[in-house]
């Protein structure tokens, strides 16, 4: 594909919308009304274009790819310096709501509305720069429907879901899990082993910088692994290939060997419900008073937007369905029995590349038991919303030994205004980030660990190096 | 409680006093930050979403950080007005200045009580009061504004709040006409778009001896210009810097105690088959199933990213 | 004084010496040896120059005062825009050391030398700004011995402090400082309580934005107040008229009305020592590792320089002393006494406006007894080194009742460079500055206290306010 | 343990070995982020304060991650190189990025295997190692360095470190002459002093499609100019940014309780005259006396307060 024409949209796609520093997350499919941002619109036309286009949203909610690319603001070189000479009376703008919808229905574009505005706004001139633009932002967003649609990446993601959804994947943000991903060393070729509850978010940015190289084990609680956000990556089919996952509740018995996936077991684990259903059940778990519905997992968006459409056919299929049930059922126990073997099996080698931990759940079980499966000189990440837990996993872990370089941070992000005369950091900024303790595993010998512990406890007063290297 | 023993003070922003009095400006407290400040008069009643406050009978008399039932049943404290709970309320009649940033003006401009201090511009009003109160009683602010009605509304306001004494308001513009007064300032503060063309001006209000100022600037174009300016006026220490509040929210967190499972199918945990086997059987013992609970200080999710940066610099001296 | 010349210098002065971004508080003292920043010199020649004046040091440690006061960095306007040039052989100085120690000698001045190296290195032109301006401040620090006696203040001594004795101070960075004397409202005419082990800096400040107008309780544990630091301020006599001290181990004594400052307790704290000796064992304590020693109390400086001169007359009047001696403890016993009772009936009246501490004990036992002494409607700050204990006080606060707007916050600090092309934060900065819990005090009424604690604190889930307004 | 059954791998930095082999890069970790790389040689011996260390029999067929008890009796771990040990303990030949803004660079410019990546300037090779790691074992970095001593220096670590395959270094000026590859690359980065001349050629080095590009200045200035040169060349997407790492150490601390002293003269605790005894009495009475432990998190007194700006486009689709 290189130096050739990039990737084109396709229908089935997973994309994102993007609408300034707004993103969402997209099935492309046909005779499907989107909202986003206010606007409602039909995918249909953008099929077939380059990923990376830009359209403006027109009568009919059809798509219609944008001559000139710019997302420039609406520059106006006239400012005032200071704002002594405005008395505010709400009568600054000459254009009635009337003339505004009378250009709307003219079918005249929100670019040209909103340049309008401007012109016929008697104190825009004197506002300042500032003042200026937040006009011009805020009637941008009211008039102008201009979306691009890119493909998928741990950056848009992350972003998007941290901005939209922060509950569903802990807080983390997106900073931190590009830390994560840092510090733990992911890349090609490696065995790794991720146990997140951030919608598969953290699992999808795993695979992402892995590439389809290497394996992954996912450790899950409950039911089933969530990968609502995964599934929004639109990675290939075959990354899933070597995509495995293990039931957090047979960890133990795994460590201590008396794991077994043989079918008297399997109606425990029957009982639960699919990966699909609870993966539903577990957002609205966390996240009871989201106030934005996000179409973060495309199938979800299919079954409700077409159910009026499919329900008839639904319904005949029923009987067939009820039959081949039983058989289906059957061949999905066997393949889900055989996948948990292979889970455990790699599990059992103790020779993991790393280990990533990101999940609602105190971390210091987890790591416990979880770094069992890692090899000596990997290095291991957990995140954690708060602070607290971190130190107590600090504490276990010195105890425990066979880690080293064990750190504790948190990262701040400062965004900036880069404009000519008025650059500064943003107004607001994230209040935090997480946590994040991370370190590297060696070969656990045993007996020295409570000595070793003593000695990293770092002290004001030590003034050199003690002999213990942990 | 009312009623009895208490004493007749002018209210003022700069002194205390225990009890509301009639004239009084006073701060509604209703919870979780929300506040307003109401001007206390006999015969006015004051609406909150907890029902109405009439203020001859709940207001006057009763002692400041007193509880007050509105007439729906909810209730209310009434304080007793600072130059802080000011800058929470006051009216904004421009971007203000919060105590964040006044408290670190305040003791790098080494205010205290007697100290002469320049302003421009008066804005709301915010930084003027914390600098009146500290400055009282010997002290003195001449604060200049560009905006007419800007400057009447904040002698108004000194007025009512009994600090007129302490304060001179003008009108005129900072950059072309100064500070009105030479040689007796310690300490000059500069909130306008374009402060490098008012340093002059600062240094001439400063005391021959010497004294300081401060610039306060949103941009950092603004910084490098004022830097320049400082410089070319023999400014010395000139030093930049910017202070952020982060604010923690107490909470109780429950965690979740991971399911790891049980070691073995139906009888207690028998170890693992791990290297270290003293340290690791059972990690987790008194942790199976369950929540652990913790108190932590949250930081809110979005908070303030910038206000402005701070130049302070010292006139030497000559 | 307005419009006149500014206080002059003179003989038992409290001053400051600047050089730099450097503090040293010192008395000024004739014929007494000075060291500061490597330079040893004597303050003879200062007194009666006006403060603010530059001095630079002469041979024999003589002052005198700079002609052009200029701090500006030596100006260079060449510069490579980057280093690709430079290849490092450690030939790029073509003056010898021999070369500097004759400069030295024939008396040319520090900043005569910093220039003369800039031109005899080969490489000065190449190095990009940033590298110049490193070199250059290394130079000068090396070979300028140039400082500046100013006036004491809040200002300066808390930069000192946090600067050099950090340990001393709990810590207590100049910026929290700054905001628990505006979130105290500390100002002229009110009656404070505080609560400090900041070697009394934190009192000095308060007492400088009082400006000897009202009254101060000092509130101390052990023997005495340590006012090591509020010494540094020199601050006129009257000041110390209203500035009363109450033994932390009486307030529950005189919480619970069994307090008595009669004599039969007097023994009890006569053991103890006296105010300055046990200041200089608290301070032994608190930094036991502290690697460089300041002259922060001047009549510490003074025992410890003079000892050989003094000593001789001290043995001369010892006998003397000794019958006096006994004649002088009654007296004195008899004033401490006088002035704890003062203390106690300002504490007893109750109406402090406002309570301000900043200790190394853990500060909930601190607040719940010493808020009892606060009118309702005044502000109080508690500052803390560390978070966790302050998440307890709020707690604990929040039980008994009586405050409200309880706020735990930290504050950010970021130093800038800004210089032409080349301005951007400082490229280290405080890694934190302590905690602070303030709050307002109100009327405490009887009964309402667990309600209240179950509404402040605060969820993300709550849409509006409560109907309880605390 | 060591001996027997280690496979023989060429040792690389993106691709993890088991056992430590002769010609491997092994990090020696001496304890408190204290380490230091190691050329692995049969036959050599390396100096550490805790004695030496004889690579044939202390080294070589060693498992990574194993403590090594060197002749005075103290020992280290022998740790697998990644890129952000290297970056830890790289011969500094320039400043260098560190993991913080690496980790942000590289999901920001969507790196993953397979990527195209072009870098200016080469440096130390701190960002060189971690970028090629993240985009093997099918992407590819065009790195660009003006100083001769640096590119041959940086291309002699490659092949040591066994990614000579998947990076190209090039010793040219590349304000001048660009990155020597057209329309092949996925992001840019840009460590230079003069940004904004190179944005042209990390345009013309992007896909036609588009791509991502970042460029890192310590001062604003450069910041500036950059994102006027971004916008000028059409570039969107322009964010600028900084992230700074907030390291805490974990440690136990002790608070004293102050000594309030007793209620009545000799006999226990009578309660407060307060005004509210339920809560009052006694406040602290299960602190009296002693010490409060807790584990918290505290800064370093000293902290890294920048590095750089970082400002990230788009190079939009035409």
């Amino acid at each position: 594909m290189e130096g050739g024409p990039g990737p084109r949209i396709r229908e089935g796609d997973c994309a994102v919308l993007k609408r300034g520093d707004v993103f969402k997350a997209v099935s492309v499919l046909r005779r499907r009304k989107i909202i986003f941002e206010k606007q409602w619109f039909y995918l249909d036309n953008a099929i077939g274009h380059i990923y990376g286009t830009t359209f403006e949203v027109t009568n009919g909610g059809n798509l219609q790819p944008k001559q000139e690319v710019e997302e420039t603001t609406t520059e106006t070189k006239e400012a005032g310096t200071d704002n002594r000479n405005i008395v505010d009376d709400g009568k600054s703008q000459k254009l009635t709501h009337d003339d505004i919808k009378a250009l709307k229905d003219k079918g005249i574009k929100g670019q040209e509305i909103v340049q309008q505005l401007i012109e016929n706004s008697t104190t825009f001139r004197d506002k300042t720069e500032f003042a200026q633009d937040k006009y011009i932002k805020k009637k941008k967003k009211k008039y102008e429907a201009i979306i691009t649609i890119v493909k998928p990446s741990t950056r848009i993601l992350s972003t998007m879901y941290y901005a939209r959804e922060p509950g569903k994947i802990n807080h983390l943000r997106y900073d931190t899990l590009a830390q994560m991903l840092t510090l733990g060393n992911i890349h090609a070729g490696t065995k790794m082993i991720v146990m997140e509850t951030c919608a598969g978010l953290v699992l999808g940015a795993v695979m992402e910088r892995m590439g389809g190289y290497g394996s992954i084990i996912q450790m899950y609680p409950g039911g089933g692994p969530v990968r609502a956000a995964t599934s929004c990556f639109g990675f290939p089919k075959a990354f899933f290939d070597n995509l495995h996952e293990f039931p957090l509740s047979k960890v133990q018995s795994l460590l201590c060997g008396t794991f077994s996936a043989e079918p008297e077991e399997i109606p425990l684990l029957e009982e639960e419900s699919n990966g699909l259903s609870e993966e539903k059940q577990q957002e609205t778990e966390e996240e009871p008073a989201a106030e934005t519905t996000m179409e973060m997992n495309p199938a979800e968006e299919q079954d409700t937007m077409d159910i009026g459409a499919e329900e008839v056919e639904f319904k005949e299929n029923k009987e067939k369905e009820n039959k081949e049930n039983v058989r289906e059922k059957q061949i999905k126990q066997w393949e889900r029995r055989k996948k948990l073997k292979e889970a455990a099996a790699l599990l059992r080698e103790k020779n993991a590349d790393g280990l990533i931990v990101a999940s609602k759940f105190h971390p210091t079980p987890l790591l416990l038991s979880l770094l069992e499966f890692v090899a000596p000189s990997r290095p291991f990440v957990v995140y954690c919303q708060y602070k607290e837990p971190l130190l107590d996993c600090y504490t276990k872990l010195r105890e425990r030994g066979g880690v080293i370089n064990l750190k504790l941070s948190e990262s701040w992000l400062r965004n900036y205004q880069v404009l000519p005369d008025r650059s500064h950091p943003k107004l607001t900024m994230s209040g935090g980030g997480g946590y994040l303790l991370s370190g590297i595993t060696v070969i656990l010998e045993q007996g020295r660990n409570p000595e070793v512990l003593k000695v990293e406890e770092p002290s004001s007063k030590r003034c050199k190096l003690q002999d213990l290297p942990c | 409680m009312p009623g009895g023993n208490y004493k007749i003070v002018t209210m003022s922003f700069v002194e205390y006093g225990d009890t509301i009095k009639d004239g009084d400006t006073a701060i509604v407290f209703l919870g979780h930050e929300s506040m307003f400040p109401v001007k206390v008069q006999h015969g006015t009643v004051t609406q909150t979403k907890y029902g109405v406050i009439r203020h001859s009978t709940d207001l006057i008399g009763k002692k400041y950080g007193s509880k007050v039932t509105c007439s729906k049943g909810g209730w209310v404290f009434i304080l007793h007005p600072t130059p802080e709970l000011w800058t929470m309320n006051l009216p904004h009649r421009t971007q203000i200045l919060y105590s964040t940033d006044i408290s670190i003006i305040t003791m790098m401009l080494e205010l205290k009580p007697g100290s002469i201090v320049c302003e421009s511009g008066t804005g709301s009003g915010s930084l003027s009061h914390a600098l009146i109160r500290t400055v009282a009683p010997t002290g003195h602010l001449y604060t200049v504004e560009f905006h007419q009605q800007r400057a009447e509304k904040a002698r108004e306001e000194f007025r009512e709040h009994g600090v007129e004494h302490l304060v001179t308001v003008t009108n005129q513009d900072v950059c072309k006409n100064g500070f009105g007064v030479s040689n007796i300032a310690d300490a000059v503060f500069l909130d306008i778009p374009s402060p490098w063309e008012a340093i002059g001006h600062a240094k001439s209000a400063l005391k021959a001896e010497g004294g300081r100022i401060c610039s306060f600037s949103p941009c950092i174009e603004q910084v490098q210009r004022t830097c320049l300016a400082m410089e070319e006026y023999g400014f010395t220490e000139i030093n930049t810097l910017e202070i952020l509040l982060r604010v923690y929210n107490v909470r109780t967190i429950s965690l979740q105690i991971p399911d790891l499972g049980k070691a073995a199918e139906d009888n207690s945990s028998s170890g693992f088959d791990s290297s270290n086997p003293s340290q690791q059987s059972s990690p987790c013992a008194n942790l199976q199933q369950g929540t652990v609970q913790f108190k932590s200080g949250v930081p809110l999710r979005e908070v303030v990213g910038h206000t402005g940066y701070l130049t302070f610099a010292t006139k030497s001296l000559v």
